[in-house]
């Protein structure tokens, strides 16, 4: 299904809202074809209503998932159950509100397909955010998960990246117990594994430093590893040239999150009624630029019309 | 001595940190000569508060248009400036930073200044929505190049982008509107910033040089004319 | 042309690191189960001290920091190490010995800054297993040392002095009445045009140099283009309106615009009101020119200088009230808005080369010239280096490859 | 003042009376809040401005008015404030006198005490004669010496990041990965980190860069090849303005996302 872009139009509210917008720009369009310009207070409505709109009556477009998420996606699906993943929270709360929604989602897919999911941070001020996210994800909507046994949080060192360059080789020494001081060797999530080799892939949200880059150059290349990363919009193009090769998967931003959260909702539709703020922040942006694209066509149109009519004039 | 002695000292100043970056000895210097700009700063401050409260005192006493509101840039000034420099109601007294959480001035930060500054901000998003219904037409060709490269970007950023190109099979899936969005991105964006940069690193370095030289003056003693 | 090579310690860290990795298999499987690691709890874990404790001075700087390196302790190995962390000590003039760094294991290095020329210093290395610990032998006392030459910067000095060069010879050259050919640039053949305007309807021009201060080059360069303009606006009736940020561009502005109309033979024209403090606030100083340009209705703007967000913000207001715009800055971030919202846009180095342009001295525009130099260097090594850098990437032309590196070590940034 | 004006004033007022007294009984049945007629008066407050600053959209008017010049002389005395204690007390204060450093409370290291700092203090008393008839033009020695330092520190900044950096970062190969020309063909496909989209970049990077500078050359005349390359340049910083502007345009959307959200949320209480 290509299109049908709209899922939740249960809503009156949004119904009204979407035709008074649409119907708003047919209005204007039509005047463009007479080569009448739009006043520029016009537009300051069509944008405050665009973005208030879809926050008074939740609206999600459901998104596309670009290559780069649908490969996270995939992987994490493809997975047998049990495989053993590494989240790191890499991100203080500044950069929280554009990254966490993307940790939150990859939580959920990994507990929905029952992988065992290490959590940890290398910012100091993520050990917050984790045990949130934790609460929020883990602890409400999976109450069956076990801590120790389906997953683990082992929290913050510091060191930065010189934590990544002994855990690429021990996890042990360098976590020797989780944060509730359970000694790693009791921990059944870690049945098995020594190091960062013997996990089946590490995701890592931040852009900042030590971040997504770090994990790459310290882990995922000397131990061979399967890195994906999350990070701010901003701070995604230059995270392209490691794809595919060192970062299997990358999501950028507020729109990253929502589309994989789209992805989730396709796959296991339970997930339809859980919050996804991904999606649901991206109402007012997606709706927003959408009236921004429209408006630039009806600028073509109006310049084109007056245009010709200039040129029918002077003959 | 009224114009030789500024350009004299412009020139000393001027040189002197140039070659200091290639002294160790002196290459704290830098450092230094910011923190003094940073002094005398401040002490320009009586220079620009006393011309706000002159303007203000001016509206009102002759009663100029809109002279009431002078009234509350003067109070609102006043207030912020007893309450920051006396730290009154700081819960840490006299040493703590004066923006302490539970401080008057942290409050009249929060309540006035902080929403006051977010939506001055926030008017950008209206903003840019004229100036993309105005600017983005296809006048000419320079015109059409920007329009395209802003519409592609901006189609990129929706989920409308991949519905309508979603169908690109793999090997042509730069052809996808995200993926072509961040090629735009990574390629001709870049190659652009970077030309504008270096230009602007040579910019400087000549207009620093006319400076110092003192061949440029307009701030000085004016033209030898 | 000289090269960097690596040093020894690299390669041997590696050869550690290469030796550790093979012998993982064994530790693995020597691996004490969890009843075992309780007891050896309570056991004394020996480790061997840290080896080849070697302090050097720490090059091109003021004689305020010695590097200190060493051979990691035979058991602080990857993975299975029994070195938990070291602990650098440090006797000042032969004093007390006390802790000064706690590093990670696998460490072999420590730069020790803010000292003092003239003290000495010795340091050993401490290796710590969970309850053990063994010390290095310590250093002889040193003393940092201070050079009196960046010697790494010498290719930085030697760019500077080139390009700098340049502009001496073309100012000269210029001087001496050689002709110099110097393109149109919209932006700026616009700014009598726009003054015209100003005067033709009466109303006033209005001048934003940015929202920086007079330490950004930016300002500076705004300042320059003001004493020009003003020159020209002195010349007619009209009153000129310069809101502004910084109470130092305030006292920088006047001064131009003073000198401006006293060289114009009209210094009863100026007046101090002229150029006006607001705040130092962004938004709020974005707020009052805002309203200034909406009640004032100015016929010319001139935005030109460092902006921010406020770009934008202040173009459109500024359209909408029907000014010609003549903007201008070097942040490539801001320049997408002023192109789509003004009238004339100045691009970077336009910017900075406006006001020797508007001068039209023949020295000025010399300057411009000078600065072509450095463009023509710069394509000029982007040639050399994207033919290079191809052909020791695709075909591995050894030649190609020290090229490449010898350009990359001249244009590196120390 | 006009009737209307009077009318819509009160209204107003009576709004924000309101507002003030619903927002504090919402408050005070929260445990967890101390103040509630201080917070409620606070978030009344904000979010009054809030709108007054929007109604610049529509148009000047008064209540913009008065939110510009509250916020110009609040926002004036704020950086005032914070000038005067981390520059002045913070930076200059311990670095010349024990006795004052002790009445602010700042830590007094006799070790950091450096006289030069006296340089500043005499220029920035020298600045204040600015205000002066006979003795303003000494303020130009100051001004002379702000010049001299941002002339000669941004020198070599600019000439560092902006020139030498970016110049060497592009440097790069025409041809990526390449294995011979049997292997490229045989690869040859369209993806997006494929071997031909990552060529054909690096050639629009080095073209660009270069079209680019054509185009800011001064002293010749742009035509003939030199005008068509520079024309090329022309292009390639169109694309680059169109392409950023786009792409601020999602982060520019998120500000006034969240100044709505204050308003439905944190003030009217509408989402939760």
């Amino acid at each position: 299904m290509t299109w049908a872009p709209l899922v939740s139009m249960s809503n009156l509210g949004v119904v009204i809202s979407l035709a008074v917008i649409g119907g708003g720009l047919l209005w204007l369009l039509y005047r463009s074809l007479l080569a009448k310009e739009v006043d520029r207070r016009v537009i300051f409505l069509f944008i405050l209503v665009s973005v208030a709109a879809p926050l008074l009556f939740p609206m999600t477009f459901e998104e596309q998932a670009t290559p780069v998420v649908k490969a996270i996606f995939d992987k994490i699906e493809s997975l047998p159950e049990g495989s053993r993943v590494l989240i790191s929270f890499d991100f203080d709360p500044a950069m929280a509100p554009e990254v966490q929604p993307m940790a939150n989602v990859v939580t959920q897919h990994c507990m929905v397909k029952g992988h065992k999911v290490i959590f940890m941070c290398l910012f100091a001020t993520g050990q917050a955010l984790l045990t949130q996210s934790l609460e929020l994800i883990v602890s409400e909507q999976f109450p069956d998960k076990v801590d120790g046994i389906d997953y683990v949080n082992i929290g913050y060192k510091a060191g930065n990246e010189g934590v990544l360059n002994v855990i690429v080789s021990d996890f042990k020494k360098m976590f020797p117990t989780d944060v509730n001081s359970v000694p790693y060797d009791s921990i059944g999530v870690f049945k098995g594994i020594r190091s960062c080799k013997d996990l089946d892939m590490v995701f890592t949200i931040g852009g900042g430093k030590p971040g997504v880059k770090e994990w790459v150059l310290f882990v995922g290349d000397p131990g061979r590893v399967p890195v994906a990363g999350g990070v701010a919009a901003v701070v995604a193009p230059q995270m392209y040239p490691y794809y595919p090769k060192q970062l299997f998967g990358i999501m950028g931003g507020i729109k990253g999150a929502a589309e994989y959260e789209s992805e989730l909702r396709k796959t296991y539709p339970q997930f339809h009624d859980v919050d996804a703020p991904g999606l649901r922040m991206m109402g007012p942006q997606t709706l927003a630029h959408m009236v921004i694209m429209a408006f630039i066509v009806l600028g073509n149109v109006s310049f084109i019309v007056q245009k010709r009519r200039d040129r029918r004039r002077k003959r | 001595m009224r114009r030789e002695v500024p350009l004299a000292i412009t020139f000393f100043v001027g040189t002197l940190l140039i070659i200091s970056v290639f002294l160790p000895p002196a290459e704290g210097l830098g450092e230094d000569f910011t923190v003094f700009f940073d002094i005398i700063a401040v002490f320009a401050f009586f220079l620009g508060g006393g011309n706000l409260v002159r303007v203000h005192l001016t509206k009102l006493s002759r009663r100029k248009e809109d002279w009431p509101y002078s009234i509350v840039t003067l109070l609102g000034f006043a207030l912020m400036l007893v309450v920051g420099l006396f730290k009154l109601g700081n819960p840490g007294g006299i040493a703590a930073s004066p923006t302490t959480d539970g401080s008057y001035f942290q409050s009249i930060f929060d309540s006035v200044l902080l929403p006051l500054g977010a939506t001055m901000y926030s008017l950008l998003a209206f903003f840019v929505a004229s100036a993309s219904y105005r600017a983005f037409r296809a006048k000419n060709r320079e015109a059409t190049i920007l329009l395209v490269a802003a519409f592609i970007i901006l189609l990129g950023r929706t989920p409308f982008g991949m519905a309508l190109t979603g169908f690109i099979p793999e090997q042509f899936d730069l052809f996808q509107v995200p993926n072509l969005a961040v090629w735009i991105m990574n390629f001709p964006n870049l190659a652009g910033q970077r030309a504008i940069m270096i230009g602007i690193g040579l910019g400087v370095v000549s207009m620093s040089l006319r400076l110092i030289l003192g061949i440029e003056r307009t701030y000085l003693g004016g033209d030898e004319r | 042309m000289r090269c960097r090579q690596p040093g020894h310690t690299p390669l041997l860290l590696l050869a550690l690191i290469l030796l550790f990795v093979s012998t993982d298999v064994c530790v693995a499987q020597s691996e004490p189960d969890p009843a075992g690691s309780l007891m050896a709890d309570t056991a004394r874990v020996t480790v061997a001290p840290p080896t080849s404790v070697i302090v050097t001075d720490h090059k091109y700087d003021n004689g305020d920091a010695l590097e200190l390196s060493w051979v990691p302790s035979i058991d602080d190995r990857i993975p299975g190490g029994k070195v938990v962390r070291y602990q650098v000590y440090r006797s000042v003039n032969e004093g007390e010995y006390l802790p000064i760094q706690e590093l990670l294991p696998g460490s072999n290095f420590f730069l020790d800054e803010s000292l003092h020329r003239d003290s000495v210093y010795s340091y050993y290395v401490t290796a710590y297993s969970r309850n053990d610990s063994a010390m290095s032998v310590a250093t002889a006392p040193v003393s940092p040392q201070r050079e009196w030459l960046h010697v790494d910067r010498a290719w930085l000095f030697v760019i500077a002095l080139i390009i700098s060069l340049a502009v001496f010879y073309f100012i000269r050259a210029a001087r001496k009445g050689e002709d110099l050919f110097i393109r149109k640039i919209a932006g700026l053949e616009a700014v009598d045009e726009a003054i015209g305007r100003a005067t033709e309807m009466g109303r006033p021009i209005l001048y934003i140099p940015g929202i920086l201060d007079m330490d950004d080059v930016q300002t500076l360069a705004a300042i320059t283009i003001l004493g020009r303009v003003a020159r020209t606006v002195a010349d007619y009736e009209i009153q000129v309106r310069m809101p502004v940020s910084r109470s130092l561009v305030m006292t920088a502005a006047r001064e131009t615009i003073k000198t401006a109309y006293q060289t114009a033979g009209r210094p009863d024209s100026y007046s101090d009101d002229m150029v006006q403090y607001v705040t130092d606030e962004q938004f709020g100083y974005v707020a009052a020119v805002d309203g200034i340009m909406v009640r004032e209705k100015p016929a010319t703007v001139f935005l030109l200088g460092a902006f921010f967000a406020e770009s934008l913000i202040l173009a459109e207001t500024g359209n909408s009230i029907n000014a010609i715009q003549i903007a201008g800055t070097a942040r490539p971030a801001q320049l997408p808005f002023f192109i789509a919202a003004c009238d004339f846009t100045l691009i970077g180095e336009e910017l900075f080369a406006a006001s020797a342009y508007l001068s039209g001295e023949p020295k000025q525009l010399g300057s411009l010239k000078g600065q072509d130099v450095g463009k023509f260097i710069a394509m000029v090594v982007i040639i050399i280096g994207v033919i290079a850098a191809t052909l020791a990437q695709a075909w591995e032309v050894p030649f190609m490859q020290q090229v490449y590196d010898a350009l990359t070590f001249v244009f590196s940034t120390q | 003042m006009k009737r209307s004006s009077v009318i819509i004033l009160s209204v107003v007022v009576l709004l924000f009376l309101a507002s003030w007294l619903w927002k504090a009984s919402t408050l005070s049945s929260d445990p967890g809040i101390v103040n509630a007629w201080g917070q409620a008066f606070g978030i009344t407050l904000a979010a009054f401005l809030t709108l007054a600053i929007l109604s610049f959209l529509y148009r000047d008017n008064p209540f913009y008015k008065f939110a510009e010049h509250l916020f110009v002389g609040v926002s004036a005395a704020f950086w005032m404030v914070m000038g005067f204690w981390s520059t002045i007390v913070g930076n200059l204060v311990p670095r010349l006198s024990e006795g004052l450093s002790s009445f602010f409370k700042v830590p007094f290291d006799r070790f950091a005490v450096n006289y030069f700092y006296f340089i500043p203090v005499i220029l920035g008393i020298l600045l204040l004669l600015r205000l002066s008839r006979d003795a303003g033009w000494i303020a130009r020695w100051p001004l002379a010496f702000i010049v001299g330092t941002t002339a000669g520190l941004n020198f070599i900044r600019y000439l560092r990041s902006d020139f030498i950096e970016q110049v060497s970062s592009t440097f790069v190969p025409l041809l990526v990965g390449w294995q011979g020309f049997g292997h490229f063909l045989d690869n040859l496909d369209l993806s997006a980190t494929g071997q031909l989209a990552l060529t054909v970049g690096n050639w629009v990077i080095s073209l660009g860069v270069f079209c680019g500078l054509v185009y800011f050359f001064f002293s010749k005349a742009h035509t003939g090849v030199f005008g068509a390359a520079s024309r090329v340049g022309i292009w390639v910083l169109m694309i680059t303005f169109g392409a950023s502007f786009g792409y601020t345009v999602m982060g520019r959307i998120s500000l006034l996302v969240g100044r709505i959200t204050f308003l439905f949320k944190d003030w009217l209480g509408l989402i939760s």
